[in-house]
């Protein structure tokens, strides 16, 4: 196998994996912040990239522009599906909390695929655009895929600037590692939870723009990306971003890679394989610790 | 009364069940036949997480390979029996479960969770690439034969099973292994109970019955692939049918599943558009508004006739207790006395015993020992290492050097579980009680989990002469998370004299006590010794308690010791004086 | 609680279960057997569509469309029964969604045998579903012609009431697109199979694979996917690799959308790459970039055919296109066959129509239907080529809107 | 009075954890509460900083009752909590951890001088401003928290148990910090298990037994009466 057919795949496994970390910011932050698991998280990409999809086939809007109606739309969402819905669950017992997240995020779940298969059709769908590539030797990359990985890049180094600068970013982190003293701080914990909500839904429809873009989406593909969203915040440590981004890159170099080098029918295993091991070698969930 | 009736009940509903097949009416049997299977998957479910807390999000996937082992021995040429092929199912999802179970157990809590739920995608991806084995996307056919009246039988009985077996693990020793489990499993470890092994069990016997269940299903449907019995959208199902209902509660798993499958089967007839959307709709206001499932919301408990529905398993066992006699009230304890050599070698020896976390020694080579009989006050500030001397003797802690002996014994390589075995008891500073269960059960739990391993019968009624001890009888049947911190104080002695020791470790058990109850407790401590031959190291702050109690004290500062001596000695040290009392560094000087 | 609470209490409780099985014994004691014979009433056809779930993507708006074809046929005069005289009898469907669960489906199929008593049963559809639910159809002595049910070894369990899907099967999918490659020059001198990770495609590619090693055309390759692949980077290195003549996509159109774009952004070079199930689902996915491949479509308006009027009609009416939903015509194919069975047999009787299907031959806009004895049909596709953004038949040459361009201008 | 605790009773969850505590701090003040373990100490604190609600009594803040619903509300009236154990952002910086001190509209402005402030209180954090604070020994830890405290600018400083787990050496540097900020005009409740020093650093203290105030004086007379030590500490 020649260098260009590993790096070809390496470039693909970039753009891939760099879409899985984009959806696992967002869980992360709310995992971090909120302490729940939201099931629905990867419905919200399928979701909003079917709705992509077909504003894009029946009005021509430019993704950007797509992207300008929906992320904010799914941030007010996003945020008023926690405070109606998830808030009320935090006074109850630890037990009724976790159980009744459990039953509220999958039965958003459920409506979520189902509503939008009704309105939008269960068909797959992706938006369509033809672009010119760039060859660099042996090596083929699209303008979108490049505009992507731009973008990938961008939106990462923007939650990133927002995490270590804004005064909400420090609040977030100061919750995800000491909720009571965060409060002592004076940062009040349910105007972080709700923005943090808000910003973790508006995170995975920034990425379900851009997935949309190169790959196809329909109503009921949402959960299998929340489960490999979750492998990449367990393995890259929960509330820290850089760590996503890495392994959320890894993970999709390693599908391609094992699709190169064993078969393309057990790529999808990576996932969990890698999620298994690293439990398993480190039960209370991996610490990237500085040397 | 009222148990027996709905009991007698059950029995006629399902003997009705049974001749379901036979009245020549095979959508109501399929049905039913379907809501059986999911009933057995929920409460097998259920045992895992709703009695011992773990949450196993991947339970489909016994049912999965319980439907594959069956299907592949079924159609294979040199087994082709159904029995055998039951049988070989069986096997296969026990290994299958043991397996799993040993590095998943390493998790806890959301961890835990996870872990199991991507055991589904894994599981689809490798049968479809095993194609040798499992036909890959073709799945497997199976003969048609027209099994479904002997498969719906199959499934009844299995359900049934299922329940049975839910009241005998209720019953059972095991079963509030599983609450112990549940509640804090450190603790239930100290206690006496090897964890590895009773969480194997749970999640084998779980695994069997979900795998034959698959085995039935597949048997039934006489066709399988991948996506039918591993698939996320069908997995969770059983799982959200039991949170509905009530994880946890005997007849939750139960009401939940005839609730959602009634509703869904409904939907599917009645309406020809978003029955999903609905069907979800009741999932997500069922969470939000009656987060602990259905039968634990105010509102059903309230209703006089689904009270016996409702009920937690804490309220069966009470009954079960009501109607002792308060033999109790006699103020002796059954514990045997334990005879004191008066030269005999010391019961427990610390040799340079240092701990480490991280950087930071908490023990920095601590040696003193304790003689038979002994009662040692412990003191020191806090932060001084007392709490983890006390957790290096009871195997929570390794040590990082050093060497504790107890009664000649070297602890080094024990498991904590086997330490209640030795006979060390101990309490915990911030009172660790199993929250959900009663006060008479937590002593309970002690006595079954201890070295004696009494039946739960038993165990209640032991456990009453304990509570009286510790002056907590009055409050046997109440949620012991209901408990004042001073009773739970209380608990703790009674939980801890009740492993039956011979060296019990009291950690400020006496703080916050009026100086009348601290009196009593010192003769308490004095009687435990003098009655019944246990010794006894004490950690607490209030010196004149200790100076009443001890023996001799004992003194720890920054993770050493600094006096080791009769109480009047010590307390009249000027370094302990100041240690104890003023500031470290002009005590030094 | 007093003692007269609890009394009342389980009183309640006793009349509520009392309630509950005399419910159950009043269902269980309905009659199971359909009335069949009669003239007056309807012919009902009962069915599942997957409409929600895992499948629905791969479903057009089936109820509705289900619903014009009933309309359709009783406007032409219904089912024309010779044992009712020249009097056509109407038809009426039975329509449930089976969520893309089989136990679900069982269930259903079970309920419109016995509950809602239908006459025949039609559909459904996918290896699923069409594998447990045969069974229900032999319990119960009802024919049912199934959909989009291609695996061949369901059909090898001794069914005596069960037909499949009467669309173009795995043995004679691609027969025509090979004899097109033997007629075409330059000849192809190799090809690579990429094939999806679904018993219908490996079966087609398994089928394939011999018989062009077995016309002179070398196989260079045999590469898998599954469904949830995104990135196929990888499979398209070994491509060019390879370097084949053909590229032979043996993929439902869904899976496959990424694979092609990614073909075309890599310049794949090849004479001709084909894509097994070339529908309109797929060109809206992947547009321009289906310029110029070749594929095969089970049948188009365009072909014509018995029937054809009928189909168009419907499909018109339900706006969806034969194109954009490829499975549409063999879950026709499975009401009109039926339909012509009942009309061959005579009459609404079960037996008779069993008999009917064993021997008959029908027609279908696609081509005569005949089962083999294990009631699997005997169809071939036709070969089509994208050429200007449209869908032309380019073989076989009696039905051919256009002529195959070859080698494909679009891959060089 | 700066601040007025009257019969104050707090529940955690079903159970009463104070029943009846009393006592008042005077602007500029120092005041210590001591007792034993469990005594109520921390859960006192814990309610004028409005971690817990208040069940029972009345906080009274600068003649106006306190009923914060949550800790930012008693931090915008200048309340401001050094908890017990710490509590850093372990990942974050000492810099970071500091910042986030002053998250509080008022504080948020004088973001710089804060920092100086702190720096020149304890200048050994001067140098490891870019360090996680969980890499930090306790004593530097603890001069985080109280750094981190300052930052909010307080009127009033709860100190829980702010020795633990500190190095002697360290203690006696914190100490004096203590003293120059309450110097500087911040009023202090300190709560310490070591009674000695509490007293030598507190003007006045309150004895809480078992959810009660059951003495109060000034430290120097608490000092020196020895039955103070025998009845409500159980020293000899």
């Amino acid at each position: 196998m020649s260098v260009d057919v590993v790096l070809q795949v390496v470039v693909g496994g970039v753009l891939l994996g760099g879409l899985y970390a984009l959806v696992a910011f967002g869980l992360s932050l709310i995992y971090g912040v909120v302490r729940i698991l939201n099931f629905a998280h990867g419905t919200i990409l399928a979701v909003v990239g079917v709705m992509a999809s077909v504003m894009f086939a029946s009005w021509q809007l430019s993704p950007v522009l797509i992207a300008l109606i929906l992320v904010p739309g799914v941030f007010v969402i996003g945020a008023l599906f926690y405070r109606g819905l998830l808030r009320p669950l935090e006074r109850r017992s630890p037990l009724e909390a976790t159980i009744g997240t459990v039953l509220v995020t999958v039965g958003a779940l459920l409506i979520l695929s189902d509503v939008t298969a009704v309105l939008a059709g269960p068909m797959q769908r992706n938006i369509l655009l033809r672009a010119p590539v760039i060859e660099v030797g042996d090596i083929i990359i699209s303008i979108t895929q490049l505009a992507i990985l731009a973008a990938i890049v961008v939106l990462t180094l923007a939650i990133h600037v927002i995490l270590k600068t804004t005064w909400f970013g420090l609040a977030v982190r100061a919750v995800t590692q000491e909720p009571v003293a965060a409060e002592l701080c004076g940062a009040r914990s349910l105007g972080i939870k709700t923005l943090t909500f808000g910003v973790g839904s508006a995170t995975v429809a920034m990425a379900a723009v851009l997935y949309v873009l190169t790959f196809p989406v329909d109503p009921y593909m949402g959960f299998g990306l929340t489960v490999k969203a979750f492998t990449i915040i367990v393995v890259g440590g929960i509330g820290n971003l850089p760590g996503a981004l890495i392994v959320g890159v890894l993970l999709g170099v390693a599908e391609g890679l094992v699709g190169l080098f064993w078969g393309p029918e057990w790529s999808p295993a990576i996932s969990v394989v890698l999620l298994l091991l690293i439990l398993v070698a480190f039960p209370a969930g991996f610490r990237w610790r500085r040397a | 009364m009222k148990r027996v009736s709905l009991m007698t009940l059950a029995a006629i509903a399902v003997a009705a069940l049974a001749l379901l097949p036979l009245s020549g009416a095979p959508y109501w049997t399929t049905f039913v036949f379907s809501v059986l299977i999911a009933y057995v998957l929920a409460q097998s479910w259920d045992w895992v997480a709703g009695e011992m807390g773990y949450i196993n999000l991947g339970h489909y996937v016994f049912y999965g390979i319980g439907a594959y082992a069956f299907s592949i021995a079924l159609t294979s040429a040199a087994i082709g029996s159904v029995t055998v092929s039951m049988v070989i199912a069986v096997v296969v999802v026990g290994i299958a479960a043991v397996l799993l179970g040993l590095p998943l157990f390493r998790l806890r809590g959301d961890y835990f969770a996870f872990a199991t739920l991507a055991l589904l995608p894994l599981a689809e991806v490798l049968t479809n690439n095993m194609s040798w084995l499992t036909g890959g996307a073709d799945g497997i056919v199976l003969p048609v034969d027209h099994v479904l009246t002997v498969a719906f039988w199959l499934a009844l009985a299995l359900a049934v099973l299922s329940f049975i077996t839910t009241l005998a693990i209720n019953r059972a020793r095991f079963g509030f292994a599983l609450r112990g489990i549940r509640n804090d499993e450190e603790v239930a470890e100290v206690m006496g109970l090897p964890l590895l092994p009773t969480k194997i069990k749970a999640l084998l016997l779980s695994s069997l019955f979900a795998g034959l269940a698959g085995a039935i299903q597949a048997w039934q449907m006489s066709y399988i692939d991948a996506v039918t019995v591993f698939g996320l959208n069908v997995a969770l199902v059983p799982i959200a049918m039991a949170l509905l209902g009530g994880s946890g509660l005997r007849w939750g798993p139960f009401v939940g599943v005839v609730l959602l499958a009634g509703i869904q089967q409904w939907l599917l007839v009645n309406i020809t558009m978003l029955q999903a959307t609905v069907y979800g709709a009741i999932i997500l206001l069922i969470g939000r508004y009656m987060p602990g499932g259905m039968l634990r919301a105010g509102l059903l408990q309230n209703i006089a006739w689904l009270a016996p529905l409702t009920r937690e398993h804490g309220a069966f066992v009470a009954d079960r207790t009501a109607g002792q006699a308060a033999g109790g009230a006699a103020v002796a304890m059954p514990l045997d006395r334990i005879a004191i050599e008066p030269d005999a070698p010391p019961l427990l020896v610390c040799k340079d015993v240092v701990k480490a976390f991280g950087g930071n020694r908490a023990l920095a080579g601590v040696s003193f020992s304790v003689g038979p009989g002994e009662i040692l006050g412990l003191v020191g500030q806090n932060g001084s290492g007392k709490t983890t001397l006390f957790n290096c003797i009871s195997r929570v802690h390794a040590l990082t050097a050093g060497e504790i002996r107890l009664g000649g014994r070297d602890l080094a390589g024990l498991r904590r579980d086997e330490m209640a075995g030795l006979g060390v008891g101990r309490t915990y500073q911030i009172p660790r009680p199993f929250g959900d269960l009663t006060v008479a059960e937590n002593v309970a739990l002690s006595v079954m989990l201890g070295p004696r391993r009494e039946a739960p019968e038993r165990a209640l009624a032991e456990a009453r002469s304990f509570l009286a001890y510790a002056d907590l009888d009055h409050r046997r049947d109440v949620r012991a998370d209901t408990l004042s911190l001073q009773e739970k104080k209380l608990l703790e002695f009674a939980r801890a004299l009740a492993v039956r020791p011979r060296l019990l470790l009291v950690d400020e058990i006496a703080s916050g006590l009026t100086p009348v109850e601290v009196r009593r407790f010192v003769e308490r401590i004095r009687a435990v010794r003098d009655d019944y031959g246990i010794t006894v190291i004490w950690v607490e702050h209030i010196a004149s308690a200790l100076n009443a109690a001890a023996d001799r004290i004992v003194v720890l500062e920054q993770g050493q010791l600094i006096a080791d001596g009769p109480p009047a000695a010590v307390f009249s040290d000027r370094r302990v004086l100041a240690s104890y009392l003023g500031n470290t560094a002009e005590a030094m000087q | 609680m007093t003692g007269t609470t609890t009394k009342r209490g389980q009183q309640w409780r006793a009349a509520r279960v009392a309630v509950a099985l005399a419910a159950v014994a009043w269902l269980a004691s309905t009659p199971a057997d359909a009335k069949l014979g009669s003239c007056t009433d309807p012919v009902v056809f009962g069915t599942t569509i997957s409409e929600t779930g895992l499948f629905s993507t791969l479903t057009g708006n089936w109820r509705k469309m289900t619903e014009i074809f009933a309309d359709e046929i009783n406007k032409a005069g219904g089912i024309k029964l010779s044992s009712c005289g020249d009097k056509g009898v109407p038809v009426k469907f039975v329509v449930y969604d089976d969520q893309s669960v089989p136990a679900t489906a069982v269930q259903l199929y079970e309920r419109m045998a016995s509950v809602d008593q239908v006459d025949f049963f039609v559909g459904p559809d996918w290896s699923s579903i069409g594998g447990p639910v045969p069974p229900v159809a032999e319990r119960h002595g009802i024919p049912i012609v199934m959909g989009n049910v291609a695996t061949p070894s369901l059909y090898q369990r001794g069914y005596k009431w069960v037909w499949g899907t009467p669309a173009p099967a795995v043995p004679r999918w691609s027969e025509r697109y090979f004899d097109m490659l033997a007629h075409v020059d330059p000849k192809p001198k190799t090809i690579m199979f990429l094939t999806h990770d679904n018993p219908v495609m490996k079966a087609i590619t398994a089928v394939w694979s011999k018989k062009a090693a077995a016309q002179g055309i070398k196989v260079v390759g045999e590469e898998m996917f599954s469904a949830d692949l995104k990135d196929f980077t990888a499979l398209i290195a070994k491509v060019r690799a390879a370097k084949p003549d053909i590229v032979y996509i043996s993929s439902f159109d869904n899976p496959s959308v990424p694979l092609v774009q990614q073909l075309r952004q890599f310049k794949v070079r090849a004479m001709d790459v084909h894509h097994a199930m070339l529908t309109g689902a797929l060109k809206k996915q992947v547009g321009k970039d289906l310029e110029g491949m070749t594929g095969e479509l089970t049948w188009f308006p365009s072909v014509k055919g018995p029937y054809a009027d009928l189909y168009e009609r419907v499909m018109d009416r339900t706006g969806i296109t034969m194109f954009d939903s490829i499975w549409t015509l063999a879950r026709l194919n499975s009401y009109l066959v039926m339909i012509q069975a009942i009309e061959k047999a005579g009459a609404v009787d079960r037996e008779k129509v069993q008999k009917a299907l064993y021997k008959g031959t029908f027609k279908s806009p696609a081509g005569d239907i005949v089962f083999d004895e294990h009631g699997f049909p005997d169809t071939g596709a036709f070969t089509i080529q994208m050429q200007n953004d449209k869908v032309e038949v380019v073989w076989p040459p009696d039905v051919a809107t256009a002529k195959p361009i070859w080698p494909s201008p679009t891959w060089q | 009075m700066m601040l007025e605790v009257s019969h104050l009773a707090v529940d955690h969850g079903k159970l009463r954890a104070l029943w009846d505590v009393s006592f008042s701090v005077g602007e500029g003040q120092r005041v210590g509460l001591v007792g034993a373990n469990g005594a109520g100490k921390s859960t006192t604190l814990g309610a004028i900083a409005g971690l817990y609600p208040i069940a029972g009594g009345a906080i009274v803040y600068d003649g106006a009752p306190l009923d914060s619903r949550s800790p930012p509300d008693a931090l915008s009236r200048g309340i401001v909590l050094v908890p017990e154990g710490r509590r850093l952002f372990g990942e974050m910086t000492v810099r970071e951890n500091l910042r986030m001190g002053a998250y509080g509209a008022r504080a948020r402005a004088a973001l710089n001088e804060g920092y100086d402030r702190v720096f020149t209180l304890f200048p050994v954090l001067r140098d490891k401003q870019a360090q996680p604070a969980r890499e930090l020994s306790g004593g530097q830890q603890q001069m985080v928290a109280i750094g981190r405290a300052l930052m909010a600018r307080p009127r009033l400083l709860l100190l829980d148990e702010p020795f633990i787990g500190v190095a002697p050496i360290l203690v006696d540097d914190i100490m004096t910090a203590l003293a120059a900020i309450a110097d500087g005009g911040v009023t202090m409740i300190l709560v310490d298990q070591n009674i000695r020093r509490a007293l030598r650093f507190v003007e006045r203290a309150s004895v809480i037994h078992n959810g009660r105030t059951v003495l109060a004086g000034d430290s120097a007379a608490l000092l020196a009466d020895e039955n103070f030590a025998t009845t409500f500490m159980g020293l000899d």
